[in-house]
């Protein structure tokens, strides 16, 4: 019998996962358990005509899933590779999706991955940065994928915008002739989207281990909250299965 | 017909004298790979041992251990490096230096680093750019400048040609004539480096022969004609990966990371002996061994260099 | 994993359709591979039975045979190709055409094309280029404009982006899905025009399996990504070259190009049947046949192309 | 023994192998049987560190000369492969020398390769143009090596510069920043250089089955005729047998 119970990281990748169209061209970035998954489980479940392109390999077959996803231990078994001149072209012309993570991630979407507090060159905290910012802004749609939901992440404006959302709403984004935004935002503890009028994050759905209140209490901005706030659906055993079976056979995503 | 024909493999011996050469203070260094795969470990190991200091790096997109490792030794004035990271957590060395302001970290991405090795390696001054919308990046970034299109009136960005005086490299295979071949998959910005940079050195775990270079000439990743030194150095990317022959020394990279993290706390906190980690691995790991045979025991011998190999060969 | 992926394996019969769609009169076509090697014949041929006219031609930076015979045949009006040379004599239907003043050759060199099409590989409108001092053909270069460098001042070109309605292209090995594989050493711009191209079709020699793809990734010359349709076509790029499997056919471009050479100087000279060999040539050789192997009956059937095969193998 | 008397081509070949130094890097073109049989005769001789690159492979191993030497017959066999992509760097970053050859070639070696008379839309003849016209302007120097030596090729000016020689002169060479420039031009009846003040073209040697009178009738415009014009050396017995055993096993030159 399949523990149905699932994790946050696993219950993050279903999530992902069902978001991912067939047809699509999309890659998963640096770091990146979780998307890595959700493109692999949409490709057994839903999508077998994803590529996975834009990042220097093209449609890798992980026999495992790694902390990274951005080396041979991952994809080195893979049907094409590309270096990062490949890349550049790539940052131009965009993917149908791509995935993001935050050190700051504010409410209109922004990521902040360089520094918090101080200025730019002497900083309070310097953060890792990010290599490719240029898929925020030429992918049809990004999502955000979070490690963790606190205020200390969620803040109302970012410091630095190191890879934009929808920077102070509607007009600023149009103006600065961005494309797409980030479609989802996906956490340990909740499903976030945005208002189609304002560009706000908003409450979508909540993991069935919390609460509307927990959300907004981690949230250190005013979320969006709808009159309904549905738990977020987990995957059947068959789906978990597959995700445990054929995607993620290390177990990252249960540690 | 190549009796004569003059040889770029040195002796490892030589390294410290070739990199003092081509490489002064203050100048613009190079690495290879990516992350935790392919970097150029020993050779950074020689930089720091040969005592250079105020570098400005350069990278691919994305770097982590080693960079931190020349932080930390205090070997470096400037980064351009978009990512630095050890992926499961922050390099230790790096933000310490940056939020201390001994190091100025200059906020540049993808596309301005591989733009600007691009244009170098193309041979101009600078590589467009447009996919710069919205982040706070190109606004804060030294390479970048606005440029008009002359055919279509948009207003895009240029990206400044990087020429490093030096790029270190590690590959898999090479002859003695430096022609390099990377057996991993993934080869990143290794060879727009090569074409970008003065001079390249680069560190192989093994030596193959000019015949059997020649006898797959598409599998050359690094032409002799870019290569002005080789050196066979066994598990010279050791702590990072070089596939297929050995994979990333998590456990090696991690206690590194605990040892720099300490100090970074204790730098931060002005407190006590929290330092001693890592200068004792700056001392035993990184200036003591006089040979890559010496290292190699140093990191765990034998038994480590084989589960690395293991599992390399398992994926 | 992949029974629901899409392929883009079409058949021969397919062929005209895809390429009327994809490319309709007066667009901007692309022929991979250089002179005589990799050159998509067999595609070429259909895209001549298809009544394209009026095309718009770029190329790798040489070309010759299967250019010369698209202008023999009616469909060019416009060429952006640096040298058309058949290397041991002139382009006799691109010489004659233009000296009649029914096709437009511009002078454009290599850093025209190839910068062009990095440009439009890159996502970016134009390359700079600074290589151009001295020559006429900048000057009179219509993918061309002059641009001022924003760090350093200097004054250089920049080079139009050229991005193909349609790029042909042909390699020796190819999956179902569109990854594509040169087994020759040579593979001149395909990559890029695959790259630039709106759309991409790939005659491959024969089709293996992804298993087999997947084997060794660093040998995809064209991930699948850039591909929109390929087709298996032995002896697809007949009569040029497709190493290592079948050399060129020195001799039938010979036939060819006697037959074109008549035909021109029958065109300048106003004179009697001289054009008839080279109307047989476009019946016969390139509308007639119904198929590849009709082709290949054609042009000397088996005994021929054996011993093309031969001479590649014994190189 | 030896057949001594060697070819018009043969002895192209020969005078400028000499003229390749040790340590250089450099390609013969397309076209370039007699140029990449120079580079290779030089490598035999005094000069096994030459680098062939620039083109789209280092150091080739052919098996024998071809018409082209820019295709796999030729080339497959090499140290490594490149493609266009990295031409555009290397035609930018020049080479230590190259070869060219013209359909017309004038007395300050520009080289015309596209059309001759009527217009540039409607010439009266149409050449096949030039695929890189670069390394004349970036290398350190280049050989112009012709098949023919008549007036219709060496003419006064030529009608359209499709490679630079020296363009007017010193001045206009210099205004317009180019570098090196023509060495020498290499014919099947003579060697030429350039004066080095006016930079025009001048007899260097005759060779031996031809004469001073024979060159200065086949030349279109005035040559500089030094006081004594010496005879081209031919290659020795052994360096004969090297051209014709390593290099031109197919016996290329001798047609």
């Amino acid at each position: 019998m399949t523990d149905t119970r699932c994790t946050p990281a696993e219950l993050q990748a279903f999530v992902l996962s069902r978001e991912l169209k067939d047809g699509e061209m999309g890659a998963a970035g640096a770091s990146a358990a979780i998307p890595m998954a959700a493109i692999m489980l949409a490709r057994h479940m839903h999508a077998p005509d994803i590529q996975i392109a834009g990042e220097m390999f093209v449609n890798p077959r992980p026999r495992q899933l790694w902390d990274s996803m951005l080396d041979d231990r991952a994809l080195g078994a893979c049907e094409a590779a590309e270096t990062f001149l490949e890349l550049f072209g790539h940052s131009h012309r965009g993917l149908d999706f791509f995935f993001h993570n935050g050190m700051q991630i504010d409410r209109f979407g922004n990521i902040n991955l360089h520094f918090i507090g101080g200025s730019i060159d002497r900083p309070r905290m310097r953060g890792p940065g990010a290599a490719n910012i240029s898929y925020a802004g030429t992918s049809r749609r990004f999502y955000i994928c979070t490690h963790a939901h606190s205020p200390r992440t969620f803040v109302p404006r970012v410091d630095f915008i190191t890879s934009p959302g929808y920077l102070d709403g509607p007009e600023s984004f149009h103006a600065a002739g961005l494309k797409g935004g980030p479609a989802l935002c996906v956490t340990p503890l909740a499903v976030m989207d945005f208002d189609p009028d304002s560009l706000t994050m908003r409450l979508k759905s909540v993991h069935p281990w919390s609460s509307v209140e927990e959300v907004v209490a981690k949230t250190g901005f005013e979320l969006g909250l709808p009159d309904r706030v549905p738990v977020t659906d987990l995957p059947d055993a068959g789906t978990l299965d597959l995700l445990r079976g054929k995607v993620d056979t290390a177990g990252l995503l249960r540690r | 017909m190549s009796s004569g024909r003059k040889e770029k493999l040195v002796a490892p011996g030589m390294l410290r004298d070739l990199i003092t050469a081509w490489l002064g203070d203050g100048d613009l260094l190079a690495l290879g790979g990516l992350f935790k795969q392919g970097r150029p470990c020993a050779l950074v190991r020689e930089v720091i041992r040969g005592g250079r200091r105020d570098l400005k790096l350069v990278s691919s997109p994305g770097s982590g251990f080693d960079v931190d490792v020349m932080i930390a030794a205090g070997c470096v004035a400037e980064t351009f490096l978009p990512a630095v990271t050890l992926e499961t957590r922050m390099c230790p060395a790096f933000r310490g230096a940056v939020e201390a302001g001994t190091v100025r970290a200059h906020c540049v991405d993808a596309l301005s680093v591989v733009g600007g090795l691009m244009a170098a390696a193309h041979g101009v001054p600078f590589q467009p750019v447009v996919a710069w919308k919205g982040s706070d990046v190109p606004r804060n970034n030294p390479l970048a400048a606005e440029i008009t299109c002359p055919f279509t009136g948009e207003a895009l960005f240029a990206t400044r040609a990087i020429r490093p005086k030096l790029a270190l490299l590690h590959a898999q295979e090479g002859d003695r004539y430096g022609n390099i071949r990377h057996l991993s998959t993934m080869t990143y910005a290794d060879q727009m480096m090569a074409r970008a940079s003065e001079r390249v050195i680069v560190s192989v775990d093994r030596l193959v022969s000019t015949e059997d270079i020649v006898a797959r000439p598409r599998e050359t990743t690094i032409p002799c004609t870019y290569v002005d030194a080789v050196v066979e150095i066994p598990h010279g990317a050791h702590p990072t990966g070089s596939f297929p022959l050995y994979s990333i020394d998590e456990a090696h990279i991690e206690g590194y990371a605990d040892v720099a993290e300490a100090a970074r706390r204790a730098g931060r906190d002005g407190g006590g002996d929290a330092g001693d980690g890592l200068a004792d691995y700056l001392t035993r790991v990184v200036r003591a061994p006089a040979t890559q045979a010496d290292y190699l025991e140093a990191i765990g011998g034998k038994a480590r260099l084989t589960a690395l190999e293991q599992e390399a060969a398992s994926l």
